[in-house]
């Protein structure tokens, strides 16, 4: 208890959050001109890279996990690793049309007259904007 | 193991089986010397008045060695069992051999419906014959089988060839067997698909050549038909 | 809400970590995976179908960033009310503690407009899974603002009497957190085209 | 932040005044009356879950029949029950009595705390469960009926009312699963802060009682893995009652992603039931055997090991339900991996006993049958998590049976040693031995003979969820359906001997013996307050912990206990 209390006076002086404020909006502007540039890898660069940045950003300084002891960034880390191994594992059913030994016909582009059903209407590829 | 139940029919069955009857030893194994030691403790080290019990950590390496052994021993057993399985699963699951029959099934509430290949053997072609809870197909031939939901997940299981493989909608999920014995079986759905599950069955039927060619004569004038009744919900 | 009803095992702290903000992290931790649920459910499909680009098309990017830029200043507040808590100054920490629940309130304006047009040039929730995963993340998001802004007003009202200071810490946190879960959505919905 | 650091904690609760009725045992923030709510609470569901085993048993047993008490069992009537009864039985039963229950009276008591740090987030938790709990039950009365999907609820079948014809009795179901989840992760929260912060002096990690350690560890898995079902949860709301198409596969959805969704949730689950059971055994096997518990450490470790790799297993349930075949290798092998950890606590509760001087009290008959249960249960999960032998076993009774063998010694046999053990300390009296033994032997046989036979049947390629046998030939020959009729009259034997339990329990409330501070000369703090513990449990004087809470038989020690607030 004593710990807490003496954690505490060591960071009286408080960082200069509107600095930090202000790289951020810097960021925000760069991830959104990113995209006009038009070219895919510094879209994907400037939007997820920056967030990853920004999200770094607000979690250290705001959330002041550089003062919290180590095993609550552990924590948060691991809940993220549970999300990825989700991901790893969901990912090669929900996101491929084409599996091994099976196939999406409805959402394929390989294999658009598999199903033998004609009632069907191949939904997913034309997106369903005219319902 | 299973065969004193169910008729092991398809070429793999054998192999499930025998999947199953070494997870049985090893399993067994274990599991009869755990209960003979836990009930003999139990036995031996009683109560008895004016006994105190031993004061044992179990926090020394001497005696975490009871149960660190038989720990890499059961390391070792499921070593075994993991190539069995996998092993078995590629056969079954994993490879497809060659074809020589494809058959269309479909499951639908609360029915299923089977596309057999007419005398051309081949599908989507005019002389399909589609028939309802009935498959026929030919022994000692590989078939692949198409299968595809109309509705909710079903599972098409043939217990005898030890089959077992959901149809989802939207998929058209592949896989194969190979009959060895001529008979009729169950055909079940394995998975909860509404009301009518508990009536969803069907029969297959593992015919010789001959029979099966008379099958599929008797059937070409009947197929749009059935057909018919069978895309009609 | 007064600290005499508050039992002793709430004021012992073996781990150094005071007992509200071990809380308020573990709560985060369990937002982290709802929250990574469905945008990783939303990933995996969005990669899937490249089809979907043409309704992300329609999207505001502009509204977006908008939001994201509110949600920032407003996280700036709630850790400039943190920092004068921490200094004992409860009237002020309450001003910022508003002025955060203000900005909430703001973005939740910006996102009915932007929802409302979006609604009546034809997308909604239903119209393709693109706009059903759209609507659901963003609303779910937006419940969780919602809910901060109640509890920003809330804390604010005690500090404004220099109550409960140390309480203004914890919803900063959870403040914050639903600040990241935007900056991730941002990207998501609006700029990947 | 300075008034969390308090300065003199003796000098709180001071007096403690004499509230109304409805406040104290109703709206109670006490942990003790919050855990005697979800005990009871939980207990009730329990036997509106057994209920439904009963008729959906008679129906297998005597299709077509009028079963006593309900009446000719319909189809769409049978799914219901099967579904609410695994529902009821895993989250409004195991989750209650073992985690919500059990961890509220214990986590304080044990840890020498006056409550939980939030009492009122823990009245609020009780709250929102009992809600859940009546939400489920409006599922049965609503038009169409409850909710017939089975309790893992995978849609197509589940999102759209087309297929199930239950519209409002699925989107109840569900909304009374999702109020669960809310009120477990809120008491989660609580019980993880308590047992991290709130220690009394002297208790470090490697001197709290095992249960609590499990209690802990299957909360933290709650929560880590509750959250992409809730996200799940809300999207097949949504797609039930919206419109949307997430699990829609002709609209661009997947129906096998709500099944990633579940079993990414749904195994680590049982673990989370799992674990506290284990922990409730492994308090009392010490007690009863007046021997240190082996290697503490190494279950520890092994339990968070469990926990970790439960994570990596979810897909064994999917096996043949249209996943990439590359990935059943994966999963196998993870599947078999867990066995190791399970297998090594199994070997450290056996070697417990080593030495030991065992009595074979009630608590303890009912902590020994737990691990001889259990082995069972284990053991043929080894055949479902091969994927291979799973293609066979996939949906079978034999399923049905292996999980039984797990579940019914952690919901049914771990509750009913917790409560036999602590049944003193949480009402002051101690329980009938004789009448206890009764209720022992009248659970533990039949149980056995309700599921052996269905572990045969199951191999025979039963296959689950079948209301009426007959239309498969193969499944209807004469023998079966005598085993079935076995499993059905073992089942309805058992029930009634749990009338003797609360036979039991009546008798003893009123006339059981005193039970005194500690009757059972156990060592962990909840046994060094009054029974029943009153309100601020240790009332001025907190205890203050000096040694790891197994020390029976020490060799320095005249006793053969040593409790842990003894200076020496």
């Amino acid at each position: 208890m004593a710990e807490a209390a003496a954690h505490h006076d060591e960071h009286h002086e408080h960082p200069n959050y509107v600095r930090i404020w202000a790289i951020l909006l810097v960021l925000l502007i760069i991830s959104v001109l990113g995209p006009m540039l038009e070219i895919r890898v510094v879209t994907l660069l400037t939007a997820f890279g920056i967030a990853v940045v920004k999200a770094y950003m607000v979690a250290k300084n705001f959330m002041h996990l550089n003062i919290e002891p180590r095993y609550v960034v552990y924590l948060m880390a691991t809940m993220l690793v549970f999300m990825l191994l989700f991901f790893a594992g969901v990912a090669p059913d929900v996101m491929r049309f084409e599996g091994d030994n099976w196939v999406k016909p409805m959402q394929s582009t390989a294999a658009p007259g598999t199903l033998g059903h004609p009632d069907f209407v191949p939904h997913g590829e034309a997106g369903g904007e005219h319902h | 193991m299973i065969e004193t139940w169910v008729e092991a029919v398809s070429t793999y069955a054998r192999d499930v089986d025998n999947l199953i009857l070494l997870i049985g030893v090893l399993v067994g194994f274990w599991f009869i010397l755990c209960e003979a030691v836990f009930f003999g403790f139990i036995i031996k080290f009683r109560h008895r008045p004016g006994q105190k019990a031993q004061y044992v950590t179990g926090e020394e390496k001497s005696q975490k060695r009871w149960i660190s052994i038989p720990h890499l021993l059961v390391l070792v057993c499921d070593v075994f069992i993991i190539v069995g399985a996998v092993q078995v699963w590629y056969t079954i699951k994993q490879n497809l051999p060659e074809a020589e029959q494809t058959v269309r099934v479909v499951g639908q509430q609360w029915a299923w419906t089977f596309v057999h290949p007419g005398k051309d053997g081949k599908l989507d072609t005019a002389d399909d014959i589609a028939l309802v809870d009935e498959l026929h197909v030919q022994a000692n031939t590989t078939y692949h089988y198409l299968l595809e939901s109309r509705d909710v997940l079903h599972n098409f299981s043939v217990p005898v060839f030890r089959l077992k493989q959901d149809a989802v909608p939207g998929r058209t999920i592949t896989g194969w067997f190979n009959a060895q014995k001529t008979g009729q079986w169950d055909v079940q759905c394995a998975e909860i698909c509404g009301i009518g599950h508990g009536i969803m069955g069907a029969r297959i039927f593992v015919e010789s050549p001959d029979e099966h060619a008379a099958f599929i004569a008797s059937h070409s004038q009947a197929a749009p038909v059935a057909v018919a009744t069978a895309s009609g919900r | 809400m007064s600290s005499a009803a508050r039992p002793i095992a709430n004021l012992r702290s073996a781990t150094g970590i005071p007992t509200g903000r071990l809380a308020v992290w573990w709560v985060v931790a369990s937002e982290i995976v709802i929250f990574g649920g469905i945008l990783a459910s939303y990933i995996m499909f969005r990669l899937a179908h490249d089809a979907w680009t043409v309704q992300a098309a329609n999207t505001n990017t502009t509204i977006g960033a908008i939001n994201t830029f509110v949600l920032l200043t407003s996280s700036l507040f709630a850790v400039l009310g943190h920092a004068n808590a921490v200094d004992g100054n409860g009237k002020r920490a309450a001003f910022f503690l508003r002025l955060t629940a203000l900005g909430g309130a703001i973005f939740i304006a910006i996102k009915s407009y932007e929802w409302y047009t979006e609604i009546s040039h034809g997308f909604t929730i239903t119209s393709n899974t693109f706009w059903s995963f759209y609507y659901t993340a963003a609303g779910l998001h937006a419940l969780h603002v919602i809910a901060g802004a109640v509890i920003l007003l809330l804390i604010a009202r005690d500090a404004a009497k220099n109550l409960e200071l140390h309480r203004v810490e914890l919803i900063g946190i959870y403040w914050h957190f639903v600040d990241i879960v935007w900056i991730f959505l941002f990207p998501l919905l609006y700029i990947a085209k | 932040m300075a008034e969390t650091v308090h300065p003199a904690e003796q000098a709180a609760h001071g007096e403690h005044h004499e509230e109304g009725w409805v406040k104290k045992y109703l709206f109670s923030t006490d942990h003790k009356i919050i855990a005697m709510q979800y005990l009871f609470t939980g207990m009730a569901m329990g036997l509106i879950g057994a209920f439904f085993a009963y008729v959906f048993r008679m129906q297998l047993a005597f299709p077509g029949m009028e079963v006593p008490f309900f009446g000719v069992v319909s189809a769409n009537e049978y799914n219901s029950l099967i579904t609410n009864h695994g529902a009821i039985m895993i989250f409004w039963v195991a989750m209650p009595v073992l985690i919500a229950a059990f961890g509220n009276f214990l986590i304080p008591l044990m840890i020498g705390a006056d409550d939980m740090v939030f009492p009122r987030i823990n009245r609020l938790s009780y709250q929102i469960f009992f809600i859940s709990a009546l939400v489920l039950l409006a599922s049965f009365f609503v038009e169409g009926g409850g909710f017939g999907g089975a309790w893992t609820a995978y849609p197509p079948l589940s999102a759209n009312a087309a297929y199930s014809l239950t519209p409002m009795g699925a989107t109840l179901w569900l909304v009374a699963v999702a109020l669960e989840f809310v009120a477990f992760l809120l008491g989660g929260i609580n019980f993880v802060t308590t047992l991290m912060n709130s220690r009394t002096k002297g208790m470090g990690i490697y001197d709290i009682p095992m249960v609590l350690w499990m209690i802990i560890i299957a909360s933290i898995l709650f929560m880590a893995s509750v959250g992409p079902l809730i996200a799940g949860a809300v999207m097949l709301f949504m797609d039930q009652q919206v419109g949307t198409h997430f699990y829609d596969p002709t609209r661009g959805g997947d129906p096998l992603l709500w099944q990633h969704l579940f079993w990414f949730f749904g195994h680590p689950e049982v673990y989370v039931v799992l674990l506290p059971a284990m922990g409730i055994v492994a308090d009392i096997m010490p007690v009863f055997a007046r021997k240190k518990l082996f290697a503490y450490r190494t279950i520890l470790w092994t339990a968070i090991g469990t926990g970790v790799l439960s994570f990596t297993v979810w897909a064994h349930h999917q096996f043949i339900a249209g996943i990439d075949p590359r990935m059943a290798h994966v999963f196998t092998i993870t599947t078999l991996l867990i066995s190791i950890p399970i297998a090594e606590m199994c070997f450290v509760y056996i070697a417990t006993l080593y030495g030991g001087s065992i009595r074979l009290n009630t608590p303890m008959l009912w902590a020994l049958a737990f691990v001889a249960e259990f082995l069972i249960g284990g053991v043929t999960g080894i055949f479902l998590g091969a994927s291979g032998a799973d293609i066979y076993f996939h949906d079978t009774y034999f399923v049905l049976a292996h999980f039984h063998y797990t579940f019914f010694p952690i919901a049914i046999i771990g509750t009913y040693a917790g409560v036999t053990f602590w049944f003193p300390k949480m009402f002051g009296r101690m329980m009938n031995d004789t009448l206890g033994k009764i209720h022992f032997w009248g659970t533990i046989i039949p149980f056995n003979l309700i599921f052996i036979p269905l572990f045969v049947l199951g191999a025979a390629g039963q296959h689950r969820r079948i209301y009426d046998f007959t239309n498969y030939p193969m499944l209807a020959e004469p023998w079966m359906q005598d085993l079935r009729v076995l499993a059905t009259v073992s089942l309805v034997v058992m029930l009634a001997f749990q009338l003797v339990f609360f036979y039991n329990v009546i008798v003893s409330l009123v006339r059981g013996e005193k039970a005194g501070k500690n009757p059972w000369k156990s060592n962990t703090l909840e046994w060094t307050t009054e029974s029943p513990p009153p309100h601020g449990n240790f009332g001025d004087q907190y205890p203050t912990v000096y040694r790891p809470p197994y020390e029976y038989s020490h060799p320095d020690r005249e006793e053969d206990y040593w409790p842990q607030n003894l200076p020496n």
